[in-house]
């Protein structure tokens, strides 16, 4: 039982930890970013690269930093196209050029932090082991979580946010809605970034994963009804159920359940498991 | 009036193709001819805003038609293939179709892209039948008594090119076409003025589908192999790249250009170190070109 | 006789009743005129009536027919089609185009063209012929309410569901517009929703006044301006 | 301007084909397994300037961890061939190209290769799809020497699809599996309960059903607890682990690689799998320098530390070579890969000295390599009829990244002979 519950626990750190980012920047700013796995990856290559060389707190500070110049480039990037059509052609573009460059800068070999978080060692929890690690990972997506909260719900900004992914046109009435905007992008691909320097803890990089890490991301946020977060969090925690159950029970499965759950809640709830309101037309 | 001296010019540069070209350059015109079928399906799809992550679904029921009918019951016959092809695609398009009318954009493109991966699971579970991951050998098809050689599958691909290029005419001046862009730029009012909006986007995701699936039943005549590589959501993320491309370039050829102009990239990058990196700024010049002249 | 009735429809949003049992009759080819303070319900009724979403409890005939399961798309081909009250035109799409979107909306998925001439004379009975090649996105604010009405009267309709035809139109011109469409539509039913009572009394025949999601009042239009609205 | 451009097309077309390089032309004959084909050619038989030599593997994704070091090894016999006399004086030169795309890209290369740049020999393809797809197209084609140097699909041997140009100088998942089941066997006598953790797809599939069909063949009371299969790149094993945690299995079977096999270490060992069961790798040699725990049973199929270099020069110098150059041991594939290279220069050496003439037609060098056994950095090769070879395998336990307690399964114990179906064979081991 402990051992199915760290399963879940895993699962679902992982999916929150590459959709939570897409989900923001979709909800907000309605930008369909297809190179999004391949910013989790470069925050997870950029991270092990710089905190092995530097060791582990000036290399953390020099990864947030050069995350923190990405947003603004990616903004500018996407600023350049004038429509969704665009916005998927110019972000698969960049998903490409992004693979290109990783291999140029990082090489072909795998990246992880895993053994420096394992020398934090692990927890005894009913006779098995949980690494410390996995509690760290998870309070600092849970503060990631609650830096969203609290910035979604107890700020003026937020509120701004809010409305604007509720209803564009309505907010435009009132909100200053591209700036809105503007920022969501910021925050969103810069917490993608983070986060998949967080993953690094538990999990290896190499080339060809940004698009893997993309697939999990849409699902997440297809599922828990774009955009919302909480959404996306309560989708993540249904499909790392599911796959749980499924490697328990009938391992056969695991290939399909992620897309299973998609179909499944679409079909029941064509706007996810948490939208507020059906939107007419 | 253009556009069928266009048709007609077009198929007398694939005669000159296939009279002064060699075997590379006759391959890969059949090649890109038959896989330009897939690439209409996604573009018409674009017409009513609907981007489909699963279209390579489509792609492989039709190259599985061909590879399951000769693995299992020895069939090479092509009217046998292209038939099984069309009502397979057209029934996985059809029930796709209708699954996924209900929802758009993004819930639109991942319920396909998860349909097709459902899909492709299955030709990777149940590899006793459909050969797994490894795939499946696909022979020069027969017609009747006859051996389709080389000469003949590239008369083939052109005929479904051309036929095509022809569709895409008549579809272009079509009311299915008004609607489409109908739907596109405003569903609410194309739903107020009397059109059953789901029926028309199963109707128009059958007719991708069987255009996908001929396509994928092409391309594996052409190289003689099919693989749920076919069902995967990166093969329908090329040919969604690939439509796009072709809505950059006018009809009625704007498509077979379009999977011409991608996969003459694609295939040229793979001689480089980094592959992606070429691709990607291809794609970036191309776009950057097109708002040049649209400016 | 009545081409159009509503009985007892009810409808909420989030606990706010925005229709709260309206009972309504539209007699064959009349003009009725809904009016009423903003928020009373008036453009829900519309929405009610043409299908866009159905009641949550409550009836709607069409000539007697139950039509309240039939959603918005079928109604049109029914009889019942509408405007709205920011024009929904297919902007990028030239005029011409609009109206042909119209034809193929009342058709299955049809590889032939829409006909030429029923374009065009759609074109010419609202005077649009000259305007054709324009893009709907560059027409005047008039302009776009004529092509709006244009499109709803392509279903050849029994009732025509107007929502606000002359809001956003110059005050001046409001009068010759609604002057310019209703020529066209003659013998055709018609529920317009309007704020302007200048012309609800001259060109509705009957008027029922909304408030709070309820009809209150059934008025001639004469007696329009007395009434506390 | 669209006439224009299809117009272009049609010049570009015939330019083209003004370039189109010489080549010979094959007709095959038997059908037969074990029958040699005729050919005829028309090439002359001149001494060449230039050996072009086509080489294809993953440069980009996850399996360019597998291609990168081959393409390297690559680079490095070439340049090595080079200097020391060329294959038959002429000069050899590498034309590269990605694997990616899957099969029907290879095919769309492997015809560029051949009918395009004009390779006199094509080595590559790692994907077992891809080899499939190319297979019967080289055959078809029948112009070109192709060999494959790293897929490990059983169906190129069992289904006879390699006759006419087509050769493999690699094993099976059939070598792994035996391998590692006759090792397991020798170093855990006792095993009672296994586990597979295998990648959904062909190859993990088949690597696992080998594996199993092998050991329950040689040890039937081996109780198999459960069969897990992962999809590809899932980043993710806690489930897997907890599973295995809960069965306590004596023995968990893997032939997980890449980003795959270092996930599956490091979580494994975080939650001290490695402390309760023992795990065979099908394809461990990269967890070596991956954290892979001791007192592990690691299959290579190739370990730079085999054969001896303190007592075998040719891998002493593959070896020195390898890492002066590119800083680290070679792995399997750069193995694999010189198997290849160094296959295809002596057979078109032997087949020239055996016709006695300048430059040998397609034909002789068939005829050579189908007999050919040769020396190569890692192994002894022996090519068969079947065109594919009967080589070794390294298997050994891992203690501080290094293996040890190696042993060398000779040929002859992990595959199955000549004319005898992979599946039957085992069933009779």
């Amino acid at each position: 039982m402990i051992n199915a519950l760290v399963a879940f626990y895993a699962f679902f750190l992982n999916l929150l930890a590459v959709s939570i980012g897409m989900a923001f920047i979709y909800g907000v700013a309605r930008v369909l970013n297809l190179a999004h796995g391949a910013f989790f990856v470069l925050g997870g290559y950029l991270a092990t690269a710089l905190i092995t060389r530097l060791g582990p707190v000036p290399g953390a500070l020099a990864t947030a930093a050069v995350l923190a110049a990405l947003p603004p480039l990616f903004y500018l990037y996407v600023r350049l196209t004038r429509n969704e059509l665009e916005q998927l052609f110019a972000t698969y573009a960049l998903l490409l050029l992004m693979e290109g460059l990783f291999k140029l800068v990082f090489g072909y070999g795998n990246y992880t932090l895993a053994d420096l978080a394992a020398g934090l060692g692990a927890a005894s929890v009913g006779g098995q082991r949980v690494p410390y690690a996995y509690f760290l990972a998870g309070v600092a997506v849970a503060g990631l979580m609650a830096t969203f909260y609290l910035l979604l719900y107890k700020t003026r900004l937020g509120l701004y946010m809010r409305a604007v992914s509720d209803d564009r046109e309505m907010a435009a009435l009132g909100v200053r809605s591209p700036l809105v905007q503007h920022l969501s992008i910021f925050l969103g691909i810069f917490a993608t970034a983070l986060l998949g320097a967080v993953a690094a803890t538990w999990q290896a990089y190499t080339l060809g994963l940004s698009a893997e890490v993309l697939i999990y991301a849409f699902a997440a946020l297809v599922i828990g009804g774009l955009g919302n977060i909480w959404g996306t969090a309560a989708a993540s925690a249904l499909v790392a159920v599911a796959r749980t159950a499924v490697v328990m029970f009938y391992p056969e499965l695991e290939l399909l359940v992620i897309y299973i759950a998609v179909i499944a809640v679409l079909l029941i709830r064509p706007g996810g498991i948490f939208t507020r309101y059906a939107r007419v037309a | 009036m253009r556009g069928w001296l266009s048709v007609v010019a077009f198929i007398g540069v694939a005669a000159v193709v296939f009279a002064a070209g060699g075997d590379y350059l006759k391959f890969v015109a059949a090649y890109v001819m038959m896989w330009s079928l897939a690439v209409w399906g996604a573009q018409l799809l674009l017409r009513y805003g609907l981007v489909n992550f699963g279209i390579g679904g489509a792609y492989a029921v039709g190259g599985y038609a061909a590879g399951l009918l000769y693995r299992h019951f020895g069939i090479a016959e092509v009217t046998l293939h292209i038939l099984t092809a069309v009502v397979a695609a057209g029934l996985w398009g059809l029930l796709s179709g209708v699954v996924s009318a209900r929802v758009r954009g993004v819930q639109y493109a991942l319920l396909n892209l998860a349909l097709s991966m459902v899909l492709y699971s299955i030709l990777l579970k149940f590899y006793w039948a459909t050969g797994g991951s490894d795939g499946l050998y696909v022979p020069l098809p027969r017609f009747f008594d006859a051996s389709l050689g080389d000469l003949g599958l590239y008369l083939l691909a052109l005929f479904f090119a051309t036929a095509w290029m022809t569709l895409g005419l008549v579809y272009s001046q079509s009311a299915a076409a008004r609607l489409a862009d109908g739907v596109r730029i405003n569903e609410l009012r194309v739903s107020a003025l009397g059109a059953h909006i789901n029926r028309q986007i199963a109707a128009a995701s059958a007719l991708a589908s069987v255009s996908a699936g001929l396509g994928g039943l092409g391309v594996a005549y052409v190289t003689s192999h099919v693989s749920p590589h076919y069902a995967h959501w990166s093969t329908s993320g090329e040919l969604v790249v690939a439509a796009l491309l072709s809505n950059f370039l006018p009809q009625p050829w704007g498509f077979v250009a379009g999977a011409a102009a991608y996969q003459a990239v694609r295939l040229f990058s793979l001689q480089f170190v980094t592959p992606e990196l070429f691709v990607g700024v291809a794609l970036l010049a191309t776009l950057g070109l097109w708002r040049y002249y649209r400016r | 006789m009545a081409v159009l009735s509503a009985v007892d429809l009810h409808k909420s949003f989030g606990g706010v009743k925005a229709v709260d049992g309206v009972t309504i009759e539209v007699r064959d080819g009349e003009r009725l005129a809904v009016v009423g303070p903003n928020g009373s319900g008036k453009t829900t009724l519309i929405n009610l009536l043409s299908g866009l979403y159905p009641p949550d409890k409550g009836r709607v005939f069409l000539q007697m027919r139950d039509v309240t399961k039939a959603p918005m798309h079928v109604r049109v081909r029914l009889g019942i089609a509408r405007s709205f009250q920011l024009p929904q035109l297919f902007p990028e799409l030239t005029v011409y185009e609009n109206v042909a979107v119209a034809f193929a909306a009342l058709r299955g998925f049809s590889l032939r063209a829409v006909p030429h001439e029923e374009v065009k004379s759609i074109l010419e009975l609202f005077d649009l012929w000259d305007k054709r090649s324009v893009k709907a996105v560059s027409l005047s604010e008039g302009e776009k309410k004529v092509l709006d009405v244009a499109l709803a009267y392509v279903s050849r309709p029994k009732v025509l569901l107007l929502d606000e035809p002359t809001s956003s139109v110059a005050e001046e011109d409001k009068m010759s517009l609604m002057e310019r469409l209703l020529e066209k539509l003659r013998g055709i039913s018609i529920v317009m929703v309007e704020h302007d009572l200048d012309v609800v009394e001259k060109f509705a025949e009957r008027v029922v006044v909304m408030r709070a999601g309820k009809v209150v009042a059934t008025a001639k239009p004469a007696d329009v301006k007395t009434l506390e609205i | 301007m669209g006439i224009a451009f299809v117009a272009g097309l049609g010049v570009g077309a015939g330019l083209t084909s003004l370039m189109r390089p010489q080549v010979s032309q094959l007709t095959p004959t038997g059908t037969a397994t074990l029958e040699t084909p005729k050919y005829t050619t028309v090439s002359p038989a001149r001494r060449k300037e230039v050996f072009k030599l086509g080489v294809v593997t993953f440069q980009t994704g996850a399996a360019s961890i597998f291609g990168i070091p081959a393409l390297n090894a690559a680079q490095l016999l070439v340049d090595q061939i080079n200097q020391a006399g060329e294959i038959l004086g002429a000069k050899v030169e590498l034309v590269v190209r990605d694997e990616s795309g899957g099969p029907d890209k290879m095919v769309a290369v492997y015809r560029e290769l051949t009918q395009q740049a004009g390779v006199d020999a094509y080595v590559g393809l790692i994907s077992s799809a891809d080899c499939l797809a190319v297979a019967p197209v080289a055959e078809d084609i029948g112009t070109t020497l192709t060999v494959f140097f790293d897929c490990a699909t059983k169906q190129l041997v069992d289904r006879g699809m390699m006759k006419k140009v087509t050769f493999r100088t690699g094993g099976t998942t059939v070598t792994d599996g035996v391998a590692l089941a006759r090792y397991v066997l020798e170093v855990m006598p006792d095993v009672k309960t296994v586990v597979g953790l295998n990648q959904d797809y062909a190859y993990g599939r088949d690597e696992w059903a080998d594996f199993k069909n092998a050991l329950l063949t040689m040890k039937p009371d081996v109780k198999v607890l459960d069969e897990l299969f992962t999809p590809l790149f899932a980043t993710d094993y806690s489930a897997q682990i907890s599973k295995i945690l809960d069965l306590r299995p004596d023995l968990v079977h893997t032939s997980l690689w890449g980003p795959d096999l270092v996930n599956f270490i490091k979580q494994a060992t975080a939650r001290g799998l490695f402390q309760q069961t023992r795990v065979a790798f099908a394809r461990g040699e990269f967890g070596l320098y991956e954290g892979m725990p001791d007192d592990q049973i690691v299959e290579g199929p190739h370990y730079h530390g085999f054969p001896d270099p303190k007592a075998y020069y040719i891998n002493r110098d593959f070896v020195e070579a390898y890492i002066s150059r590119f800083g680290s041991p070679p792995p399997y594939p750069a193995y694999h890969m010189a198997n290849a290279i160094l296959g295809v220069k002596y057979a078109f050496e032997v087949a020239a000295a055996v016709e006695n003439v300048e430059w040998p037609d397609l034909s002789a060098v068939v005829k050579i390599f189908e007999r050919l056994a040769y020396a190569t950095p890692g192994d002894y090769i022996i090519m068969t009829p079947n065109h594919n070879a009967m080589r070794g395998a390294v298997v050994g336990i891992s203690k501080g990244g290094k293996l040890t307690a190696l042993k060398y399964m000779h040929a002859a114990e992990v595959n199955p002979p000549v004319g005898v179906l992979s599946d039957q064979w085992v069933k009779s081991l």
